[in-house]
């Protein structure tokens, strides 16, 4: 059978496992705050969280990477490639939105020619172990944007919290193999996973914040111009918390770091967010996003009509981070009933 | 009188002051608080009719800076035809001292805003209360008495307010915005005028005592979650630069990643950049996406201008700050001198 | 080959091309530091693309190969690692310019006041700060970009301040040279010190008859603005330009209606001590500082004035030229060149308990003496003692008062006038009573000016004044008749001595004006460690101060007789001459810039310009931003040093360039 | 002894010695350095002198990039207070430095890393000393590694 069960009190046992193999990371507390962290201990494990802060992308493409070093030897430069990209990553207990990033991530990293081969090979060697949302907050809405919260998809092991146990279910190849190694797992009964789906449905019935993001991206592709976006980013103060939250901002900035007393240097990518002037300050002084105005917007349309027509899929994966982290409460929801709104007052004049 | 009926006496008299405003066009628009979606938030609010004045509140989770909004002017400030618009300001004593600052730093005009005058309580220190309830959600909360309370779905939590108060706020000795003798007709509403303001810092002399290595470490384990994503910086309302110095790049001054070092220098120059400009509002350390307590840094500024220059932000804008004025006799305790 | 042909195009984005050029000075950097080792290590730096060493690159020869390499293309911006900037940048950079390169390609690293100078000992160390600071200079040297000089107008009139004999002097040959001057004097009359004195060393011609034709002179000279009882309260602007404001200090007397009959001074009923005498005589409150006073203008010390009102009457004073109310006037002019000639004040002996200045009424100063030998001095020219108004019989002076003390209460200098005064004093009382013991007790008679020598010689030899090698050990008074009883030893005999005189003159010596703090803050200029005024350089630029267009002359500069001042007067009106003649004078480009789309308009370096240079500007593209006047900004960088944005930069000092130092640790 | 283990007495027996970036005022400190080195005033050979026009063109930013470019101290000098040749740079300057100086300490960095001293044109003995009391101090605090990026 692919569905094991796990008991609470063995996962330092399967920690100890896992972590000859693998680098392990876990959601832990990081002063206060829920992170994805390599950790070192079992007991670090916090698998008992609404989300992290910081989504778990940071795994896979951190605020701060160095792409690649270089050495000065007398007038020649020479390159160091990255070393640690061939590790196993190991990543656990990843809520169902966050998991499903990863492809949004993989579908913007590998698009067209441009394949960012530190991302990729990350990801190729990364093991994504999912866990259901029993009760989701009133801030998700994964339900609205294709997602569900014990959607598998992603994951190549996905985690049921049935009380006292885990149901373990492999989803991938990657995780039918990763669960054979594990074979004190003890098989889930049919009951198990009747109450995996009870609990699933019970998540769904309980989301508050559903919409029609087919409609949302057709109203969006209409209303580029359209006075709204000056309401919308009224009160917006540009902090971009939203994006630094955001399991699906990819956005990054490349800078050279110089070590003249070592002769040395690398080129690292810093996350760069496009809530910032300077993110479109072109060097001529021109900035095609020059205010607060495009840059919501260019935020919302990115999620949900660039995506949507670059890669089929929402870019949006309903965490409700942005959601919480505005110190505004500029959030989201508003925003998408203010362009809903738009749609009604057409049919409304119709 | 508990916080709630304080609150609501606020309430109901910031709306009377703000019908009367549109009503005699004395304002053009005011810019206040509406009730926010999430259960520790409020929301900035833009209203230019009468009908919308029910909107406004008052309570302690008001914490934005409504100054923000005027440097620059957000678009509803500025008519296509009248130029900028007569703008009242719902202004705690911080969001009054700041628009009064900026004036003093040629950014908003006295004339082209009215300061409504809020007798302000103290906001309360959201972060602290959720990271105390750690992760379960928190689906309401209400003032009352002397309390906040904090419900969710199987529980319900009770935080005295003096503690959970945010930490600027504790101290605050002023509440209510600054009178500018030579613009009486500036402030409307609960206004009080300031003279030789003392405050104690005992908070900061404890910090201070400690050993540069306590420090150094108490500071990195602080800003070490730091995602540089400077919510602070944008919601400050001293931070209107066109080039924040960590985005220069002709000369590039400091790294721009998130390595212990580059985080530590984004705040200490930032901190350098606020000294006696500063007006401890705190909008800083609310917006911080991950929590970060910078009002200790803040208090420390607060500090040093009070006792070396002898200057409290934000009080009248014809006073030069510290950072453009200087005195013959001024301390140089810290110069080298021989032995 | 004309000027122009010569110029070879530097934009400042080609490909730096830095020649290192490292100085032996001699043995002074080359003695202590491997000099081919520095060149060796330069080479090795990025874009460095000569490295050379000489004996003197400051020589013809060596400035001969720096210009041959910009000429040749090798290089494309200068180092030169020598002495301090203060001393040879002005050299290196007239090099640069003649072989085409704009002057301010050029970089200086100072490697010898900054390293083997002072770590002689430590050789190792000075090698390593000798080659981090050659790292340093090409770092900045590679940011460098070419600037054209700014050429400003000189205007030609010349402030003098001071109107002692130095002062008169530059006045007198600037307006020979045909420029207009004014002249301040804070006193009422002009002459300054020399005025007091009787006769002067080592000619014994008379001290007024050499000094009251220049005063006239000047008084009669159209180019000469003289403005006595005045004193400068403010100076603005730069070389060429200089805004002075002159406060004209009231006198109380209406100038044009007083007709100088001096009834009025009669008639005033307060007496108090006269200064111009130093105590040795009395004036009233209505006062001419002394006969000969220039301009003779009366004037009411109004410290002393009790308002009594005689001198008000009509009946003594006629034309009704009293005036209490008078006020001070303020005038403003502008001009190019200032000469500063504030001379000195006399040592205060009193603080040297042990001499009994103050306490024994027949202990007097050199000064006092000399007013005592004056013919219009208070006795006419006899000499008495205090104590009971006698001639004295003998008289004893006491050399080095206030001079060449290295314990507290006194100066370190020596103060260069007072052996030949003492030893002329000494020679002119002898003159008048040969019957009189004269002792002059010194530490070593100093004689070095022309005709000095032969003078002291003829003192001792044709005179008997006694020479006594011997610090004083003990001063006290007779107190049955005042006399002075002097114990100390003659070290040439190697035997103690005690001597009973009449008189004892203290040899005081020369001090900086006790206010001459004043000055330096109102110029800018400053002072060593003396105290008295700073020149540029102590041999080669005596009369030139730090601030371009500003002199100092005479005893300001430092202790002095009435030749050495006369003859720096001279030089310093030839300097200031000198730049005004051309009528424009080249200055640094080195102001403050600002880059429009950084600034965001805060202000703070509007406040922080000492000299209102920047101001608010509505920019089309930008808003309310802030401008610099290039005219008015002096390039200190107060402005820059407060900017967040970095908006506002220093040209010759810019961010970028000190931070590539900065970087440039290792 | 391996060849190593010489190499290593070797740099044991050698005191470590701290690298100082010194920003001196043009007009006073500069001169003042000048100075002392025509007087021959022997000072530790630990400064990096950095000529600019004066102590008020002095941004934090120079001071702090210097401890994260990781030199092991600062030491800043200008002309008096009243002395300055623009009439008030180093005292606009003074203020600046009062503060960045007690937010440095603040932060945890060490109270002599960053040291200010004024010295004239005619103060060449004291500007010795003060280098040498500078050195002494930042001496003792050892190297400054805490602004040190991992590598």
């Amino acid at each position: 059978m692919e569905e094991k069960i796990l008991k609470k009190t063995d996962i330092d046992k399967l920690y100890d496992e896992l972590k000859k193999d693998y680098n392990f990371y876990a959601p832990t507390k990081v002063q206060g705050n829920i992170a994805f962290e390599k950790i070192s201990d079992a007991k670090e494990i916090e698998l008992d969280y609404l989300n992290s802060k910081v989504p778990p992308k940071d795994v896979l493409f951190p605020q701060k990477e160095t792409l690649f070093e270089y050495r000065n030897e007398g007038k020649d430069v020479i390159i160091e490639e990255r070393k640690d990209l061939e590790d196993k990553i190991l990543i656990f207990g990843v809520r169902p939105c966050d998991a499903y990033s990863f492809k949004l991530l993989n579908d913007f990293f590998a698009f067209g020619d441009f394949q960012d081969e530190v991302f990729l090979k990350k990801r190729e060697n990364a093991t994504i172990i999912g866990i259901g949302c029993n009760s989701p907050r009133q801030t998700c809405f994964c339900t609205s944007v294709g997602g569900h919260p014990f959607q598998k998809e992603s994951t190549d092991v996905f985690l049921s919290d049935l009380g006292d146990n885990y149901l373990v279910e492999a989803v991938s190849d990657k995780g039918k193999v990763l669960l054979k190694g594990l074979s004190w797992l003890g098989d889930a009964k049919k009951a198990d996973l009747e109450k995996s789906k009870e609990l699933a449905k019970q998540a769904e019935d309980s989301f508050t914040t559903k919409f029609n993001f087919d409609l949302v991206t057709k109203v969006l592709d209409e209303n580029f111009e359209h006075p709204v976006w000056e309401e919308i980013s009224e009160s917006c103060i540009g902090c971009s918390s939203c994006t630094f939250l955001c399991p699906t901002c990819t956005c990054f900035d490349v800078i050279d770091e110089n070590d003249e007393y070592n002769n040395r240097g690398r080129r690292i990518r810093v996350w760069d967010t496009c809530q910032s002037c300077l993110y479109t300050l072109e060097t001529s002084g021109h900035n095609p996003r020059p205010a607060k105005i495009q840059r919501c917007r260019n935020r919302i349309m990115h999620k949900f009509s660039y995506y949507p027509s670059n890669y089929d899929c929402v870019g949006c994966v309903g965490c409700g981070r942005c959601i919480t982290a505005c110190p505004v409460n500029n959030e989201l929801r508003l925003i998408i009933d203010k362009i809903l709104e738009i749609e009604e007052g057409d049919k409304a004049s119709a | 009188m508990g916080l709630e009926t304080e609150n609501k006496e606020i309430e109901i008299s910031l709306r009377e002051v703000a019908r009367g405003l549109l009503k005699d066009k004395k304002v053009d628009v005011i810019i206040g608080y509406k009730k926010g979606t999430l259960p520790l938030l409020s929301q900035p609010i833009i209203i230019d009719s009468e009908k919308d004045v029910d909107k406004l509140i008052w309570n302690n989770l008001c914490y934005v800076n409504l100054a923000k909004y005027l440097v620059p002017r957000v678009p509803r400030f500025v008519d296509s035809e009248k130029g900028n618009l007569k703008v009242g300001v719902v202004s705690k004593g911080c969001v009054g001292r700041a628009l009064i600052h900026l004036a003093s730093e040629n950014k908003i005009k006295l004339d082209e805003i009215k300061i409504i005058g809020i007798p302000c309580n103290g906001v309360v220190n959201r972060q602290r209360i959720e990271m105390e309830i750690g992760e379960k959600e928190i689906l309401e909360v209400s003032v009352s008495g002397n309390s906040i309370i904090v419900k969710g779905k199987d529980f319900e939590k009770e935080f005295p307010f003096d503690e959970y108060m945010n930490d600027l706020c504790k101290g605050c000795k002023i509440r209510k915005p600054p009178l500018v003798s030579k613009a009486p007709d500036l402030c409307v509403g609960e206004c009080e005028e300031y003279s030789n303001i003392v405050d104690e810092f005992t908070d900061i002399e404890e910090f201070d005592s400690k050993t540069a290595e306590e420090k150094w470490e108490h500071i990195s384990e602080a800003l070490s979650v730091c995602t540089r994503c400077y919510a602070c910086r944008e919601a400050c309302p001293m931070c209107y630069c066109n080039l924040c110095f960590v985005d220069q790049n002709k000369p590039v001054w400091f790294g721009k990643t998130t390595d212990l070092p580059d985080i530590i220098v984004y705040h200490l120059i930032r901190a350098y950049h606020m000294a006696g400009r500063c007006v401890a509002c705190g909008a800083c350390s609310l917006v911080c996406p991950m929590g970060i307590d910078l009002n200790i840094i803040n208090r420390k500024l607060e500090k040093i201008v009070k006792e070396r220059f002898d200057f409290t932000s934000g009080l009248d804008p014809d006073v030069l700050p510290p950072m453009v004025d200087f005195k013959m006799e001024d301390a140089q305790e810290f110069m080298l001198e021989e032995d | 080959m004309t000027e122009t042909d010569k110029k070879i195009e530097i934009t400042g984005n080609e490909k730096p091309k830095i020649g290192v050029y490292v100085c032996h000075c001699g043995v002074n950097i080359g003695g202590v530091v491997s000099v081919p080792d520095l060149v060796e290590n330069a080479k090795t730096l990025p874009d460095v693309t000569v490295g050379r060493e000489y004996k003197f690159f400051c020589s013809d020869v060596g400035q001969k190969m720096i210009k041959e390499d910009i000429e040749a293309g090798l290089v494309n911006r200068v180092v030169v690692a020598a002495c301090s900037p203060r001393m040879h940048e002005p050299t290196f950079r007239i090099a640069c310019q003649e072989a085409g390169l704009n002057q301010f390609l050029f970089e200086m690293a100072n490697i010898r006041e900054h390293s083997t100078w002072v770590h002689m000992k430590e050789p190792e160390g000075a090698y390593e700060v000798a080659k981090d600071h050659i790292r340093l200079a090409i770092a900045k040297a590679r940011n460098l970009a070419p600037l054209a000089v700014q050429k400003v107008s000189v205007e030609p009139v010349s402030l003098v301040i001071g109107a002692g004999i130095t002062g008169m002097n530059a006045a007198i040959d600037l307006t020979k040279a045909g420029y207009k001057v004014y002249l301040v004097d804070r006193s009422a009359t002009i002459g300054g010190h020399m005025a007091q004195l009787d006769k002067t060393f080592p000619t014994m011609d008379c001290s007024s008859c050499i000094l009251t034709p220049k005063m006239s002179e000047i008084s009669r000279n159209k180019d000469i603005e003289l403005l006595t009882y005045s004193e400068v309260t403010e100076v603005t602007g730069y070389v060429g330009n200089f805004e002075v404001t002159i406060k004209k200090k009231p006198h109380y007397i209406d100038q044009v209606k007083c007709n100088g009959c001096g009834i009025c001074v009669d008639a005033c009923p307060i007496t108090v001590a006269n200064e111009f005498d130093l105590g040795l005589s009395t004036r009233k409150a209505i006062y001419v500082p002394f006969p000969q006073a220039i301009p003779s203008q009366y004037t009411i010390d109004m410290d002393s004035c009790v308002e009594c009102g005689i001198c008000a009457r009509e009946t003594v004073c006629e034309p009704l030229a009293i005036n209490y109310d008078d006020e001070p006037e303020y005038i403003q002019v502008k001009v190019g060149t200032i000469i500063v000639a504030t001379g000195y004040d006399e040592y205060d002996p009193t603080e040297l308990k042990q001499y009994g200045y103050g306490k024994y009424p027949n202990v007097i100063t050199g000064l006092q003496m000399e007013r005592l030998l004056s013919s219009f001095g208070p006795v006419v020219g006899k000499p008495v003692k205090p104590s009971d108004l006698e001639a004295p019989h003998s008289i004893a002076f006491l050399q080095c008062v206030g001079s060449r003390n290295f314990r507290e209460g006194g100066n370190k200098y020596c103060s260069r006038v007072c052996c030949m005064y003492a030893t002329k004093q000494a020679r002119q009382y002898k003159e008048k009573h040969p019957e009189a013991d004269i002792y002059i007790f010194y530490m070593d008679i100093r004689a070095f000016g022309k005709g000095y020598e032969e003078f002291y010689e003829s003192a001792a030899r044709d005179y008997g004044i006694n020479y006594v090698r011997g610090r004083i050990a003990e001063v006290r008074e007779n107190p049955l008749n005042h006399n002075i009883i002097i114990r100390s030893e003659d070290t040439l005999l190697q035997q103690p001595i005690e001597v009973e005189v009449e008189l004892f003159v203290l040899s005081t010596g020369i001090e900086p004006r006790a206010d001459s703090d004043s000055i330096t803050n109102l110029l800018r200029i400053q002072k060593s460690a003396d105290g008295f005024f700073l020149e540029a350089h102590p041999k080669l630029r005596p009369v030139d101060t730090l601030t371009e267009g500003i002199f100092i002359a005479g005893v300001s500069q430092g202790p002095k007789d009435i030749p050495d001042s006369v003859a720096q007067a001279k030089g310093a009106a030839a300097s200031a001459i000198g730049l005004m003649a051309k009528g424009e004078v080249e200055i640094e480009p080195f102001f403050a810039v600002i880059h429009p789309d950084r600034c965001s308009g805060c202000g703070m370096c509007i406040q922080n310009c000492a000299y209102g240079a920047i101001e608010y500007v509505d920019d089309r593209r930008f808003g309310e931003i802030a401008s610099v006047n290039v005219a008015l900004c002096k390039g200190c960088g107060a402005c820059s040093g407060n900017c967040r944005s970095s908006a506002i930069d220093i040209i010759g000092f810019s961010s970028e360039q000190l931070n590539s130092m900065i970087t440039k640790r290792e | 002894m391996t060849e190593q283990a010489i190499e290593e007495k070797k740099s044991e027996s050698k005191e470590w010695e701290p690298k100082i970036i010194a920003f001196l005022c043009n007009w006073c400190s500069y001169a003042g350095a000048d100075l002392a080195g025509v007087s021959r005033i022997q000072y530790p050979p630990n400064i990096r002198i950095v000529r600019v026009p004066c102590s008020g063109r002095i941004n934090a930013y120079f001071i702090i990039k210097s401890l994260t470019d990781g030199w092991d101290g600062v030491l800043i000098s200008g002309c008096h207070p009243g002395d300055c040749h623009y009439i008030s740079g180093n005292l606009v300057a003074r203020r600046r430095f009062a503060i960045i100086k007690e937010l440095l300490e603040f932060f945890g960095i060490e109270p002599g890393r960053v040291n200010f001293m004024w010295a004239s044109a005619a103060e060449g003995e004291r500007f010795a000393v003060l280098v040498r009391k500078a050195t002494e101090i930042v001496k003792k605090l050892g190297p400054n590694k805490k602004f040190e990026k991992k590598w």
